[in-house]
This record gives C-alpha cells, structure tokens and sequence, in this order.
C-alpha cells in the first residue's frame, strides 16, 4: 500500500534570515558599498538633525512680544506666536473670525455627513455645491442679517489660500470637464477651440496669467466696467486649472471602454443623457486621485497671488518679517510656512494615494 | 413584397444629426468671434482714449537700466530688444541648466530611494516628500533671503583654494587665454579626433575578437591627456585672474551670483524631487522577469541595468519626464520674485513700467513660454516616438 | 425539425418585412467591409449569422441600430430608413434591443439601475413602473435575486444574462446579439443560451452572431453566412448544415464541427 | 467719466504703494496712513464729504502703471516721480507735486563711505520698475564708476536684501531711505549721503485722457496748499467758515458761490477737505515731520513764502 | 522505454554529478519553503519536476543559479559552491540556461540581439561569430527567418522558441525549464515541446518544471514529485506513473492525469 505522506514542520528561519541582527545584515550592511552608504548617511543625518532639533526645539523660544526678547539662541517661534492670527485670517477683524470658522465647521459637518447612510448623496452634494458656498460667501463677505461687511482687500493669511485653492479646483470643474469632453468631440471646431485654449494655457507660466487678472483685465472691459480683483484672481486661477483638470478628465475618458459608449447609443440615449448618466460617472470616479493632485499643486501655486500683491498665506508672512519689532524672523516664517504647507499637501497626496488603491481595487472583477 | 412604412414627417432641419452638430459649431464659432472681438474692440478704444502707445518699435529704443546677469554684451545705453535677448538667454540658461540638474538630482534620488540600504531609500524619501510638499516660491525665498542671511560678507568669506563664498555669491578664478592658447585648441580638437579613432578602433576589435575595450573611459583620458600635454607645450598659455576681496566686494574671478544660484538650486530641487518619482516609477515599471533572466544569462547587475532595464524604464520616464521640463521652464519665471533678471523679471517688469506698453510684453513672454513649451514637447516627441516599442 | 415547422408556421401568419436591407455598401476609410447585402428579416424571424473573423457580421449587425453608418444603399427597419435624421435613429433604437459580446453593464450602476436607466429617460416610464418591468425581466432570465448587486459582483454568465434583461427592458421589436456567448466560460455559455432559446420561443425577432451552432440548429429559422464582406450563402438550418451550397461555407463548416 | 464711475460706485479706488511709512504704510490692522494715502482721503473728501470712503490697492512699482491704465485703480498716490517719458507716452497725467524728493544712497557706516563718488564697484539694491533704476544707471555711467545693480521685484524685499548684506548700498528717493530705515535691524548703523542724484517731484497721477478727474485731483491738492498759506487748519475751518468775512475764503470754503459745480462737487468740497484731512502742513507733519519715526524737514517741501518751492496758483 | 534505456546508457558512461542539494533550506521571511532538499542530478540527466501549486518547484531550481538564495544547507553547481561570492554566481549562470514561464525576452532588441547579448557581453565573443552562433540556434528552433523582428512581433510559441534558443546561446551545459509550456496556447505547447524533446535528445542536463506529463514520460530520466517545499518522492518515469509510493503522489496523479 502507497506510503502516507506527512508534511515535515516548518521550522523557524536561522536568525540570518530574520530578526534584527539579519535585518540590519540586509539593509544595511550587506555589501562593502552599502556599509559606505550606511556610515555615510548616518553622517548626513548627523549633520542635519541636531542642529535643527537644537534650533528649533531646546533652544526655541515660544513666548515674547518682540525679537529682542528671543535670547535663547534658537529659533523664535513667539513671533509665530504672536502673528498666529494674522497667518490665519490675513487682516479678517478679529471680532468676526468666527465667521470663518463657523464656515469651516459647516463644511467639515456636511462632508462628515457622507459617511451617513440615511442621506441622500445626490442631494448632500448638491447642497455642498450650490448652497453651501452662498451661504459661505456671505458669511465671509457679510452685508446681510447684521453681518458686518468686510473688504475682501481684508480677507488674507491661511483663509485666503484656501479659498483661492478650494475655489479654483471646484470652480474648474465643470469647465474642465466641458473642455475635455470638447477635446475628445469629433466636430471640428469644438475640438480645436478646446484643443488651443487647453494647450495655450498649459504653455504659459501661472504668474503671467495672474498678472492678467490682476493688472490687465479692465483693459479689455468697456470703460468703467470692473470687478473685484479676488474675483478676477479667481477666474485667472480657475482658467488655469481648468485646463489642467481637463486634460485629468480626459484621461478618465479615455479610460472608458468603447463598449460603455456603445451601450448607451443603443439604449437610445442621447448624447448628453450618455454623457451624464453612464460616461462622466464613471470618468469622473476614475480621476479622483487626478483632481486631489492637481488640487495640491494648485494649493502650492497659489502662493503666487503674493507676487501680484495679495497677502496670502506666504505673502502674510513676509510682511510680518518686516516688522521693526521681529526683523531677522526670516527663517522662523519661512519655516513655519514650510511646516503648514507640507502638512497639508503631504496629507492630501496621502489621502489620493489611498484613494486610489481604494477605488483600484473597487474596480476589479469586470 | 416590402410594405415600406410613409417616412415619418418629423424630418426636419433640425433633427438631422449633421446639421446639427454644424448648428452647433457655427454658434461656438460665433461666440468665440464675438468674444474675441468684443474683448478687442474694447481693448483698442481703452488705448485709444488713454493714448497709450502700442506697437513693437520700443524694441528700438535705448533701455536706460542695468540687468544684473548677460551672457551677451549689455550696458545701459543698449535697447529694449537688446534686453529682451538678455532676458531670453538668462531664461534659457536657466532652464537648461534647471534640467540639467534636476535630471541628475533626480535620477540619483530615483535611484536611492529604490536602494537595498534602508537608511539610504528612508533618507531619498524624506527628501522626496519635503522638496515636492513645499511651494517653489517658498524654496526660493528660503534659498534667498534665509540662507544669503546666513551666509558671511565679502571680508570673511569662506574660501576654499582660489574660490570664495559670501554674499555676494560663488566667485571662481576666472581663466584668461594667452598668446599661444591657439595651440591647446588644436590639441583638443586632435584628442577628440583621436578618441573617436579609439571608439572606433574598440568596436571594431570587439566585432573581430571579442575582447572589450574600455573605449569611453580611455577616450576621456586622451582628450585630458593630450589637451593638457598641448598646454604644457605651449607654456601654460593660460593665466588665472583671481578673485580678490577688495573694499567692498570681490574684485576679478568669475561670479555666479546669488540670485542665480538660489533660482537654480531651488529649481533643480524642487523638480528632482519628480524627477526622482517618475524615474522610480519607470524603474519599477520593468518587469522582475526581465532583471531575472537578464541574470540568468549570466550578466552582472551592472551590465543588467545599463542594458536591459534602462533602456526600458526610459520609455514609460519620457513622457511624464517631458511634463517635469515643461514645468521647470515655466517655473524660471518665479525667479522673477528673487530678483534673477529672466524674462518675466526683464520684460513684464522693468519693460513694462518704463513704456506702459502692457499688451505687447506680456504678449512677448507668452510667445516666448509657448514656443519654449512646444519645442521642448516636440522634442520629446520625436524621442518618444523613436524609442516605443514595436510590437505585434 | 419540429422547431423549424413552427417558424414556418409563425412566418406565414406574419409575412411582413421588419428589416431590409438594400445594396448596402460600407467603408471604413479605403476598406471595403460590407459589399452589396440584400437580405431581409420578417417579423418573428431568427437568423443566425456566421463567417470567418472579419468577415463583416457585427459590421453589418450594427448597421442595424445606425452604431455603424453605411455609406451606400439602405437599411429599413420596421420601414423607418436609417439616415442622418436624429429622430429616425432614436425610434429605431427604442425598437431595437442589443446584447454585446462584452456585456457592457454599466458598472456604477446597480443591475436594477442599469435595467430602468433607458425606460426611465428614454421612454419616459415612470420609475415604479420601470422597476416592476425591471424585475419581471429579471426573473425571466432566473437573476432577480440579484437586482441590488452591481455588475462586478456578478460572474460572466450572469452578467450576460442581465444584459439580454436590460435589452428586453425596452421591449423591443427586434434583438440583436453579437457573439453573446463568445466571452464565457463553457458551464456559462449555457445558461445564456438557454435563455436565448427561451425567448426564442417567444417569437422574438432575433438577429444573432454566433458560431454556437448547436443554438442554431435548435432555435434558427435561417442561417446566414458571410465572407469578406459579403452573404455567401443563406438557407434554412437543416439545408444549411447538411446540404451547404457553397465549397466557401464547406470549409467554414468543416472547421467549425471539427474544432 | 471717472468721476461719475467714482460717485456711482461709491468710494474712491486708489493704488497705493506696499509699505513706505510716511508715505503709505499699513499697519497690522489693515488701516492705511501716509501722504500719499491722505491724497487719495482727501480726495475722497472732496466728493463724498468723507475721507473714508478710499480702497487701497497696494501696488509694486512695476505694477502700478498697467493698474492705472486698465482702470483698476482711479488715483495712483504712490510716490511716483514726474517725468517726461510717463506723461507724454504711458496714458497718464500728473497732477500736482506733493512732495519734492531727489534720489539718494543709504550704506552702511561700517563701509567707511563718506560720498557717493565712493561708491566705484559697489553693489546697490533697488525696487524694479522705478525711476531710480534709471537715476542709478545714469549715476553711475556719468561719473565713470562700475557697480553690481541687485534689482528686487519689492521694495521691502530690496530692503531685506540690503540688510542681509547682499548689497552695499539701497538706494531710492531720499524720503524712502529715512522710510525704509526705520525698518532696518539696526537703524543707527545706516547713514544717508549727502548727495541727491536727482529730481524726484512725486504726486498722484491719473489716467490720460479725462481732465475732469484730472483737474479734480490737481485742485484737491492746491486746496490743501492754498489752505495751509492761508492759515486755515482742519482745527479752526469750521469756525473760519462760519466767521470769515474774506469773499475769497467764503467762495472757498463753500459759504457762499457754487465754486465746486465745474467740477462736479458740491459746493463745500474744499471745506471737507480740509475738515477731513487738513491742510498740506498739517498733512506733512502727520506723516513725516518731527515727531515721527522719520524725522523728516519740511526743506523744499515748505511753501514758497517759508523758503520752500510748494506753490499752489491761486483759487479763484 | 527505449528513451529511458538510451539514457541509462548515458548516464552509465558519464556517472558524474552536476548539481547537488545538500539539506537545503529556505526561508521567505517566517515561511519555510524548502525543507531539508537532498538531492543530486547527473551529466546529461534529464529530470522532470511536479507538484501542487506553491510547493516550492519554482524556488528549488531557482536556487541552481542563485536567482534566489537558500539559508541552509549547500548547492554545488558543477562542482562550484553557491555562497555569496559573486564570482562563483557568475561562473555558474554562464553555465546554467533557463527558460521562464513568461520568456522573459528582452522586448527592447531584436530577436537576433536577444540572442547575442550574453555571448557579447558575458562570453566576450566576436559580435560576428556570436550571430553566426546564434542564426544557428534560431534555426534549430525553426525560426531564423524572424531574426530581425522584435519579441513583440511573434506568437507566444515562437517567443518561448526564441528564449530556449537564447537560453542555448550561452551554450550552457544545464538548462533550467520553469513551467514553460504553461503560458502557451495549446497549439502552440507543441511547437516548444517539440524543441525541448529535440534538445533532450542531444544529451543536455535539464531540470524542467512541467505537468506536461506526456513530455515526462517520453523524456526524463527522473520525475520528482514536490509537496509543501518537500521532495515527496523521485523516480523513474514508468515506476513513478504506473507505481507511485506516496498517497500524496497518488492523488496528485490522480487529478493531473484526468485532467
Ligand atoms: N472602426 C474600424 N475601422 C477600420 N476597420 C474596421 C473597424 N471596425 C472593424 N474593421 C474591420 O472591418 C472588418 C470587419 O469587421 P467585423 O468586426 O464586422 O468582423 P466580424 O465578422 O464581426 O469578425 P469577428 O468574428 O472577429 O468579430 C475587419 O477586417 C475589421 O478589421
Ligand atoms: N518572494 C516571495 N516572498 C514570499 N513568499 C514567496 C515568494 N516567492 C514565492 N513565495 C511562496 O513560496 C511558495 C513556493 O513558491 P514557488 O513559486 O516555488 O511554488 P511553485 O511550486 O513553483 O508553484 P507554481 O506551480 O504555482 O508556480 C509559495 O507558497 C509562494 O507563495
Ligand atoms: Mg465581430
Ligand atoms: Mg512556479
């Protein structure tokens, strides 16, 4: 009769295969070049931490009222502390910042309100789009239910930034798509109007564009036609990114099967309910991870409204670095502009990436 | 036999497809017309009334202002088309240079972050992750104003044998050629010649007998060795005019000022930083199986690399690599903040305020980005195309 | 042989013509796909389309529903002509139901969504009502248990067997497969052509490219072949299969069984 | 015209510069002061009869001539120097001078520099767009000296450049050294020298084209002179108006005649004016005399009966 | 039974061993799969090896060329080593061909300087007499006439041709076969097969990882059965297929062969 067979155990790997001492055998001194690469980045790390650590932690001073008080010899983050509001809220009165917050915290509210089932999602997004940014604008710009009005030549620091960022990417959207749906149109003169703005506006750096908008657009309007310069900046930044969000649109496009496209037609649906109803959705889910980089690098450009005299974040900053009481604070703003930047497009691109391996894998098994 | 049905009446005008699509077109046509007209037609009654002057012959006229960094001859008295070439070469160097660099920084980074060390692949991503977190204009400030801050005055500046660092920015001896230099070029043009023999020569062997030779390494040999045994045959024809530090600044050498290196250095940093994730990506993007095999040929890692996942890798870097280009160009125009003379600085800035003539420099700098975008995206077309694969 | 009888029978109380095809010619760009098809349909019929691949059948299928434009000739169906007229296309589409080799769900959408999406905007059906419709063809084709699920979550066969359902949603006068099975693993290939065979029987007119000729033997009242572009030979099944006029189909046949 | 645009919209928009004490400065609470920005108040006074209803648009140099053209601003009160070039071919108009200034070099005392004629192979930092860039080219061709020129998009970021070292010398308007000192590390080691370049006359400027405006902003400005030669102060306008027995105050202050009608002001213009923000003494010693930061001597910029050159034609 | 006399013969006259495994194990991180593989192969042996999915084939003969790296135990390869020495790992792969389920062509050159790229590069041959070498092989897979097309260019077949002809060009005395008909569609299973069996045939050392069984019996000298990183059992095909010692080998027969 046949043998019966028995798996031998498993035994536990050598500790040359795992463990610590085979971890660092591995990764870190495996070859003669690599014991070189070790030694030599633990040098560069050397170099780098403790002074940054000792400047900006155990020599730091976090409280004052002027430069002069800042004698520890490391960094100065009272001047931080002090200015902390206006980095925030720019020149907002400091009696109506809560407007600001309230508007944030209804934003947060309303998306939080996603993750409720009971709610209708067509209609929460709509609210967040339509409603929500009146609302918003108001409390913002106030002039209505004993609002104070406030300038928006006020509206300043970390608020505006976001403003100018959230607005452009939202704002471009429904042009984006309107261009990239042009773009793949096969009528001749949709596609080439599509094609040279996309593509003139691509070529050309954001500041020249942000020049436009702020100096050059009155130029082009009937005498004594005008409107506010954040407006204009935001329709600048809104082209802008426009254009890039279409081409991000296309490419979920041009990710639909021609079969989508084809089933649709022969439902008899027409053009725009085959758009609207099967092609953009998909297209649309297919590009999330797309519109939240180009979200960050829209965020990161918006630091350039500071070159044509807006005072955003960064432009906050350094105008605070020229005050006669916290002069040579350069490195301290620089820094903590440095920090809040970097928290905010770092955890963005995070949040794509696992947005992305979420609707990867959603999108298996068809 | 066949009862054809009465065709249905509703055949009008409009709904036939063709006509409807041309409907469409003619009224997107229209507006953008229309549009374009109005915005124009506004445009020449505003300049009309304001009597502001238009047309390019300003590009005649004598400047009056200094620019801080040509490469061609440029003083005060010299005109605004003259300084608008200044502009262009400054932008152009930059930006060469710019990718130049970034492609280094960022093909060594690509590749670190990728490494078998640990340390060396955490070190690659915190760089990573910081420079393309940041905003550029932050990193050029930084580069500017805190670290020139840092950096000591012309009196005590650091020196390492003829260079010196301050300020006032990198200053190097500045070579000048001497009676007798002519002999050195024709030296270096004979190595040339005599390495391109080697080339030749190695290849040939190697199609004959099967030997290598290291043909490139020792081509560069000849071309030091014999240019330098010409230099020295010649007397040393060449004489070194040193940087001194005089009362205020550093008087002689050659300068590479701060404003041109805080651009470059935060440029190239900041699109390394890409750089280093495409060219990870399309290292990544190779196939195990072709590393495998290529070792199981018996090919060393290094020869695996060079000639079997490179040359692949290149074809999924390009195109996004072509983009990180593009984008550092256009980026050269933020120099502008930190008083690097480019072409937004020179034209869209000082031009402007001096002649008032809005329209025609900013139409100048967009001409400049377009046609600066589309030769570098041709050109990458054309590598594209050349190296995709052909398949079945 | 009991099954032909009955077409016959069926053919003869409804003699009508319901698609036709004259002297239809089409390009695509200098290539010559569809060369002078004369044929036509009668209501209730079933034809089976065969050939060689790329010979022209999903070509000249899709002409049906204008997913292809014909350059020369005409297509009537159900006496409409197909042209360039919007609401000609769009009426024919709502009579004409199409089932691709590919499935094509829509995957954002669930099975129900993507049954009433076209009753709901295309004809205008309320949506309680579309939803009832929805599930009565569900049950048909023995899926309603998964009405809620989306497309990915279904295997081939059923995926398959939810869009014959969504083309039936718009209860159609005519349905057109091309190579419904061709996609499936065999156990699947069954259950569709089981419910092909199904409606069938309903007296459907159907228009089918297939080369599952086991499905054409049973339910076909003619089978169609066609080579580089044109319709070789066209005859009743049992002529077709055991008597084929042409050496061309011989060939193709000899293939098909053997394989 | 602008005027009718201004009353229609309800406030004056004025480009300003972005941070000259004395001239236009912000403070941390958004609230704008300096001469150039009581210009643009007094100017509002005129029509509104309210100093307050003024925008600031804080402008860089090179910026400030394309805003004005395009109609973003309607008065550019930002220290900006009268000249040829500007008037005749850039669309714009200057109106009347309010302050006389002349270019000048601020170095650091540790240099040893005594006189600018020092200056041969210094590097000198300054705002792009500006006619200093000019002056300083010119400057420097004439007496035959190289420099290293360092030009900043931003005034204030050509200061920090300056203090951090970069250049040996700032230059600009010598009301904008004393300015822009006051914003230094370490004021007492900057010293002024002695010589002035050249002519600076700095005044609002309007666009081309539109004299109404133009004549507007010009006779604000002569008001305020005529007001100071005459001894009438915000402090005692009211009770002039109310006592003066002068046709020609009377006529001025509103009292009696309708001298603002050709203008399209209300009769009281001048009298707001002055109210609101005072004559040009009161005007100068606010924002640059004795007893502010920049410790300024009224000079030249005294009137022409007080060994000055401010001159204003009469009101009549 | 006259293959398996023939290569009897052989390795009577040759009786040396090539490759053995002296209690090899390997570990991937925690799991364990190799386990204690003693094993040698002969000159011009021609071995088989099977077994369920995951049980460590592929990574055994992987170890002869040190594609991976074993923990414990020693493997000599021509009576070379296998340790980290990079000298050794070079000589052995010179000597050592392999063949992977996905060939695993280069896609970048031609079949032609898929070919030569060892030889030139490793081998240091004349670039002429490394293409007069390998048209040869190309030719001994029967497809010299797409030397100058790219892998892209052919039938899975032929590029699995064209990898065993590269495997060769090194004129390796092992060659090293990882599932490579499994890819394949089955036409084409037969062109390779039929080149691996021409191969087998001049007397070249193999290890091949295949359930092509109907190539086991006609050519190997051993079959080893594989399970859970363990060698199960090894033997002579006609003893290994018609008396299998081990249930497990039983039962794996059992489904291989009623496949
Ligand atoms: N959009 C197109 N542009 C150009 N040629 C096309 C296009 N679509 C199909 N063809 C060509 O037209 C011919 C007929 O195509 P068709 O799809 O109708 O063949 P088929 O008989 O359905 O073949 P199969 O059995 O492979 O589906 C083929 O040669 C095909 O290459
Ligand atoms: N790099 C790796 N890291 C971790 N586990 C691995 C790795 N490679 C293989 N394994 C595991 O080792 C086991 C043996 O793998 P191996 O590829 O040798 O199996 P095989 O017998 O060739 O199977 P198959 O017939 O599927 O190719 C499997 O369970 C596999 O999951
Ligand atoms: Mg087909
Ligand atoms: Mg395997």
């Amino acid at each position: 009769m046949a043998i019966e067979f028995k798996p031998s155990p498993s035994l536990p790997p050598p500790s040359t295969a795992v463990g610590p001492v085979a971890w660092l055998r591995q990764n870190l001194f495996s070859s003669p070049l690599n014991v070189f690469l070790t030694l030599f980045s633990i040098y560069i790390i050397y170099l780098i931490v403790p002074p940054i650590i000792e400047w900006g932690i155990i020599n730091a001073t976090w409280e004052g009222a002027s430069k002069a008080e800042c004698t520890a010899g490391g960094a100065c983050w009272a001047f931080i502390n002090v200015y902390f509001e206006q980095f925030m809220y720019g020149l907002y009165p400091s009696e109506e910042t809560w407007r600001i917050n309230l508007a944030v915290i209804l934003i947060v509210l309303l998306v939080g309100m996603f993750a409720i089932k009971a709610i209708n999602k067509l209609f929460l997004s709509l609210t967040i789009l339509l409603i929500y940014p009146v609302v918003a604008y108001f409390l913002f710009a106030g002039g209505v239910f004993g609002l104070e009005v406030v300038e928006t030549s006020r509206w300043g620091g970390l608020f505006l930034t976001v403003l100018l960022g959230v607005v452009g990417i939202v704002a471009s959207f429904p042009l984006g798509a309107l261009l990239a749906l042009g773009r793949r149109s096969n009528m001749p003169v949709a596609k080439s109007v599509s094609l040279v703005f996309i593509e003139t506006i691509r070529a050309v750096p954001l500041i020249t564009i942000l020049f436009m908008a702020s100096v050059m657009i009155p130029l082009f309007l009937p005498e004594g036609l005008n409107f506010n310069k954040l407006l204009r900046v935001l329709i600048g930044i809104t082209l802008f990114s426009s254009a890039y969000m279409a081409e991000v649109i296309r490419g979920g496009l041009q990710a639909i099967p021609k079969g989508q496209y084809e089933a649709a037609d022969a439902m008899g649906l027409t053009y725009w309910q085959s758009m609207v109803l099967v092609i953009l959705p998909q297209a649309l889910k297919l590009v999330i991870p797309g519109i939240v980089n180009s979200f960050i690098s829209l965020f990161k450009d918006t630091t350039l409204v500071y070159i044509v005299g807006m005072f955003d974040f960064l432009g906050r900053i350094q105008a605070a670095n020229h005050d006669t009481n916290w002069l040579g604070t350069t490195v301290e703003g620089y820094a903590f502009a440095a920090f809040v930047y970097w928290i905010f497009c770092f955890g963005m691109s995070r949040y794509s990436m696992a947005l992305e391996r979420k609707l990867d894998t959603g999108h298996k098994r068809n | 036999m066949s009862n054809i049905k009465n065709i249905p009446s509703n055949k009008s005008f409009l709904n036939d497809a063709g006509n409807r699509s041309l409907i469409f077109q003619i009224v997107l046509l229209a507006v953008v017309v229309f549009v374009g007209y109005y915005l124009f037609s506004n445009l020449q009654a505003n300049l009309e009334n304001r009597g502001i002057s238009t047309g390019f012959s300003f590009l005649n006229e004598p400047a009056g202002f200094p620019i801080l960094i040509h490469l061609v001859s440029y003083t005060e008295s010299s005109t605004y088309g003259r300084a608008f070439l200044v502009a262009l070469i400054n932008t152009f160097v930059i930006s060469l240079l710019g990718i130049i660099l970034a492609t280094i920084i960022g093909v060594v980074m690509g590749l670190a972050r990728l490494s078998k060390n640990w340390l060396v692949a955490r070190l690659a991503t915190v760089y990573i992750e910081t420079m393309r977190n940041i905003p550029l204009l932050l990193q050029m400030f930084f580069w500017y104003f805190a670290v020139l801050a840092a950096l000591p005055v012309p009196r005590n500046s650091y020196e390492f044998a003829d260079f010196l660092l301050n300020k006032r920015g990198i200053y190097s001896p500045n070579p000048i050629a001497q009676d007798g230099f002519g002999l050195v070029i024709i030296g270096f043009i004979l190595s040339i010649a005599l390495a391109i023999g080697v080339i030749v020569w190695a290849k040939k062997r190697q199609t004959r007998t099967g030997l290598w030779f290291p043909a490139y390494w020792s081509s560069l040999g000849i071309i030091l060795g014999v240019t330098f045994l010409f230099f020295a045959a010649a007397g040393f024809p060449l004489e070194f005019d040193l940087p001194q530090k005089s009362r205020f600044n550093v008087t002689g050498g050659m300068v590479l000022p701060p404003e041109f290196v805080a651009v470059l250095v935060a440029l190239s940093t900041y699109t390394g930083a890409f750089i280093a994730e495409i060219v990870r990506a399309g290292i990544l993007s190779v196939n195990w199986g072709q590393t495998e095999a290529a070792r199981s040929l018996g090919l060393r890692d290094s020869l695996t690399q060079r000639l079997i996942v490179l040359p692949q890798a290149l074809r999924v870097i390009i195109p996004p690599l072509t983009s990180q280009y593009l984008n550092l160009a256009k980026n050269s125009s933020l120099g502008a903040a930190i008083a690097y003379p480019e072409l937004v600085a020179v034209i869209m800035g000082t031009t402007l305020n001096q002649t008032g003539q809005a329209i025609e420099t900013i139409g100048l700098c967009m001409l400049v980005y377009g046609s600066l975008s589309l030769s570098i995206s041709l050109f990458m077309n054309w590598y594209n195309k050349k190296m995709s694969l052909i398949e079945r | 042989m009991t099954n032909t009888n009955m077409a016959r029978a069926q053919l003869e109380q409804g003699e009508s013509t319901i698609i036709e095809f004259n002297d239809v010619n089409k390009w695509y760009g200098d290539f010559h796909v569809l060369k002078n098809i004369n044929f036509s349909i009668k209501k209730g019929e079933r034809i089976v389309v065969c050939g060689p691949s790329g010979s022209g059948k999903s070509t000249m299928i899709r002409c049906i529903n204008r997913l292809e434009e014909h350059q020369k000739g005409s297509i009537l169906v159900d006496g409409i002509e197909m042209n360039n007229n919007l609401k000609n296309i769009e009426a024919i589409r709502k009579d004409v139901g199409m089932v691709f080799q590919h499935f094509n769900l829509f995957p954002h959408l669930t099975i129900l969504e993507n049954l009433t999406l076209a009753p709901i905007w295309v004809r205008k059906m309320p949506k309680k009502e579309a939803e009832e419709m929805a599930m009565h063809y569900l049950e048909r084709v023995k899926i309603a248990n998964q009405a809620l699920k989306y497309p990915g979550q279904l295997s081939g066969g059923q995926q398959q067997r939810v869009a014959i359902a969504r083309g039936l949603c718009m209860q159609p006068r005519i349905m057109l497969f091309d190579e419904p099975t061709s996609a499936l693993d065999p156990e699947m290939i069954k259950e569709v052509l089981d419910t092909m065979i199904q409606l069938a029987e309903e007296g459907m007119t159907m228009v089918c490219v297939t080369h599952e000729m086991g499905f054409a033997k049973t339910v076909a009242d003619r089978v169609v072949f066609m080579d580089a572009g044109e319709i070789v030979e066209a005859n009743e099944p049992h002529e077709f299969f055991d008597n084929p006029q042409h050496d061309r189909t011989q060939m193709f046949l000899s293939q098909i069984l053997n394989h | 015209g602008t005027l009718d645009d201004v009353k229609a919209k309800g406030f004056v928009q004025c480009g300003v510069s972005q941070g000259v004490p004395g001239f236009s400065n912000a403070d941390d609470k958004g609230n704008w002061t300096g001469i150039d920005v009581d210009a643009c108040r007094a100017v509002a006074a005129a029509i509104f009869g309210d100093a307050q209803k003024v925008k600031f648009t804080p402008l860089s140099a090179k910026e400030r001539f394309t805003a004005l053209q395009s109609g973003e601003i309607d008065i550019l009160s930002r220290n900006t120097t009268w000249t040829y070039t500007r008037d005749v071919s850039l669309g714009l108009d200057f109106t009347a001078t309010n302050f006389y200034d002349g270019q000048g070099f601020m170095v650091r005392k540790d240099l040893g520099v005594e006189s600018a004629m020092d200056l041969d192979g210094a590097t000198v930092c300054t705002e792009q767009g500006t006619t200093t860039e000019l002056n300083m080219a010119d400057f420097f061709r004439k007496h035959n000296m190289s420099y290293v020129p360092v030009v900043v998009q931003k005034a204030d970021e050509a200061v920090s450049a300056y203090d951090s070292g970069r250049c040996d010398v700032y230059t600009t308007d010598k009301s904008g050294l004393a300015a822009h000192r006051t914003k230094l590390k370490n004021p007492g080691n900057n010293i002024i020298l002695p010589e002035t370049i050249s002519k600076e006359p700095l005044g609002p400027v309007v666009r081309h084209g539109d004299n109404q405006w133009k004549d507007l902003v010009t006779w604000v400005m002569y008001v305020q002179v005529n007001a100071e030669e005459m001894g009438i102060s915000s402090e005692n306008v009211a009770k002039i108006k109310a006592e003066a027995k002068d046709p020609g105050i009377r006529r001025l202050l509103g009292a009696e005649g309708n001298m603002g009608q050709d203008l399209g002001l209300n009769a009281d213009w001048a009298y707001n004016v002055i109210a609101e923000v005072g004559n040009y003494g009161e005007e100068f010693e606010r924002n640059l005399g004795k007893d502010t930061a920049l410790n300024l001597p009224r000079a030249i910029n005294n009137l022409w009966n007080n060994g000055g050159i401010m001159y204003a034609p009469p009101v009549r």
